[in-house]
């Protein structure tokens, strides 16, 4: 298997696994790390199969989308984290109202 | 040769799947962040070794720096009486998992992958994308590191937007929270020799990251990263900037990046009638100069992130009080 | 290979020897504060002798001073970070390990 | 010498893989950052070689950035989130 398809398929196991944890976690702090790892399996894959253009140089747009994608991704956690603390100095849990089981 | 590399490269993915699935199902959560962190540290690699430095500068600037500074004051402030070790969930609290039926997400998800994984097989071995395209207008983009051209002239007007998404961001944050201005426990004088040795470092390497990005690896993004990176630092070690400094200079300072961007864009409309179309003769010089405050106002916004509130609400509530 | 790659490759094998003697530190030893030698000692000379090896190899002037840039970089956050870390461990009383 | 280069980048690779049982195992949560920091000095070491492997030099930018921030999460550990008594699981 060439390099490419080899991350590309690391990438969709990262999404995969970032989607589950997604699910079954109701900790807020997992959740943004779930979120964090499914946006960098989606990266990965990109920029994998920006990679198939032999011994040429890969492709740079999606090399540019995921630079910006990076810089976006953690400023979105940024204020992921910010809503949790809030929703956590409000009513005492770091997890949503459905998913708290008493 | 080959064989080593191969060996490398599976020896990476598997690490990382491993890193990622660890952190996500270890109860506990600063076990968590470390585990994340070493995982941000293995992406960089990844993206070295699937020929992409860019990204593998930004990758190491924001996920080794920023990101596990971020998760590590959140963390702090999730739980700040925390007396016992870790930061372990609970088990009796039972929080980790809320679904007793796990295994449907699980074969759902499972199903999905198998497809996603057959789609992304069966996509032809050899596809040049827009590489050729990107490659036959680089003498005309001002820059010779195609991702700089890209970022900045072919795809100019996403770079204008992902700039406002981050000071979006900051502003959802401010509206959330006030910030804690207050001086933080003496930093001691290691700590403190640190960030006074590293700052300038940090604002050297900064501005050669933004110099060489026009022909190799390198750029506004990954300097700004650096440049916030440095706030952080400054900010950990117990640096607060002066209260004058918080109200319009730094409010001027994180527009700056996006206004000059919609000037020029403006201007570009005038002249060139289509938006960001720069002069061949000029697209180097304007890269250059809307790079610069790009540059600055993504290093404050993700420092100003970092602080984790608006700093002006703080300094009404403590003139009042 | 010219004398130079025997004397590089000499020096990057013992480098990755005191990376695996930081490692083996750093699984082995009994508490937190002999593991910071691992960080501070082993891996440190370790890089070391790489960027030595390396630097060797350099095509130009510049890259050696990069190379010694880096090492700098990393000798100033292992020591900054070895002696935060031993401090604030001492501070919290986690305990030494006595043979 | 590049078949050298990659194998030693290889062998810090497991070097790296292995330190990973600290950072499960702990027992404090200074081990754990420890280990982490150490993956950082790996990693610049990996670059490095991988820079002179494929002669990139864009690599060593990266190990620049990588050993300018490897400081930064364990000064935001230690400023922030160590918790001010931890368990002494050494003594058990």
């Amino acid at each position: 298997m060439s390099t490419a398809f080899l991350y590309a398929l690391v990438g969709t196991g990262l999404f995969a696994l970032g989607l589950y944890a997604l699910i079954v976690h109701a900790h807020l702090l997992r959740k943004i790390l779930a979120l964090n790892i499914m946006g960098s399996g989606v990266f990965m894959v990109l920029v994998a199969l920006a990679k198939r253009t032999g011994d040429a140089p890969p492709d740079a747009v999606p090399h540019a989308m995921v630079i910006t994608g990076i810089v976006v991704a953690v400023s979105a956690t940024a204020l992921a984290l910010t809503l949790m603390l809030k929703l956590n100095a409000k009513s005492g849990h770091a997890e949503l109202p459905d998913d708290r089981r008493e | 040769m080959t064989l080593l590399t191969w060996i490398f490269d599976s020896l990476l993915g598997l690490s990382l799947l491993w890193l990622a699935w660890r952190a996500l199902a270890c109860p506990n959560l600063f076990k968590a962040i470390v585990l994340f962190v070493a995982f941000g540290l293995l992406m960089a690699l990844a993206w070295v070794r699937l020929a992409a430095p860019d990204v593998a500068l930004a990758e190491a600037a924001i996920g080794a720096g920023l990101t596990g500074a971020l998760l590590m004051a959140a963390l702090a402030k999730l739980h700040p009486t925390e007396a016992h070790n870790d930061f372990a969930v609970p088990p009796e609290k039972n929080v980790t998992k809320v679904w007793s039926w796990q295994w449907l997400p699980a074969i759902t998800i499972l199903l999905v992958t198998t497809g996603l994984g057959y789609v992304v097989l069966s996509l032809p071995p050899y596809a040049t994308g827009l590489s050729t395209e990107v490659a036959a207008n680089l003498e005309i983009s001002g820059a010779s590191n195609p991702v700089t051209a890209v970022l900045l002239n072919f795809r100019g007007y996403d770079t204008l937007l992902e700039i406002v998404v981050l000071l979006l961001a900051l502003l959802g944050v401010w509206s959330l929270n006030s910030a804690d201005l207050d001086h933080k426990a003496a930093p001691g004088i290691v700590l403190d020799t640190l960030a006074r040795l590293l700052t300038p470092i940090f604002i050297l390497v900064a501005a050669y990251l933004l110099w060489v990005g026009a022909h190799a690896p390198g750029g506004a993004f990954q300097a700004g990263a650096v440049l916030g990176a440095a706030g952080v630092l400054l900010l950990l070690a117990g640096w607060r900037p002066r209260t004058g400094l918080m109200a319009l200079p730094l409010r001027l300072v994180l527009v700056i990046g996006p206004a000059i961007f919609v000037i020029v864009a403006m201007l570009t409309l005038l002249i060139a009638g289509q938006m960001l179309e720069y002069p061949p003769t000029q697209a180097g010089a304007l890269i250059l100069i809307l790079e610069t405050a790009a540059t600055v106002s993504i290093g404050v916004t993700l420092a100003a992130l970092f602080l984790g509130g608006d700093p002006r609400k703080n300094n009404r509530n403590k003139n009042h009080t | 290979m010219n004398p130079n790659d025997y004397l590089s490759a000499a020096l990057l094998i013992t480098g990755a020897v005191f990376f695996l003697a930081g490692t083996l530190g750093l699984l082995r030893f009994p508490d937190v504060y002999t593991r910071l030698h691992a960080l501070t000692k082993a891996d440190n000379v370790g890089l070391g002798l790489m960027v030595v090896g390396l630097a060797v190899q350099a095509e130009s002037w510049s890259v050696v001073g990069k190379l010694l840039l880096i090492w700098w970089l990393v000798l100033i956050a292992g020591a900054s970070v070895a002696h935060l870390i031993a401090s604030g461990a001492l501070q919290r009383g986690i305990r030494m390990w006595k043979p | 010498m590049q078949p050298l280069y990659l194998a030693l980048a290889l062998f810090l690779l497991l070097n790296l893989g292995a330190g990973m049982w600290r950072v499960l195992r702990g027992p404090t949560a200074a081990d754990r950052m420890l280990a982490a920091q150490l993956f950082g000095t790996t990693a610049v070491a990996i670059l490095l070689l991988l820079a002179q492997a494929t002669a990139n030099a864009a690599l060593r930018d990266i190990a620049l950035v990588f050993a300018l921030l490897a400081t930064m999460t364990a000064v935001a550990f230690v400023r922030r989130a160590w918790p001010n008594r931890e368990a002494n699981h050494e003594s058990k």
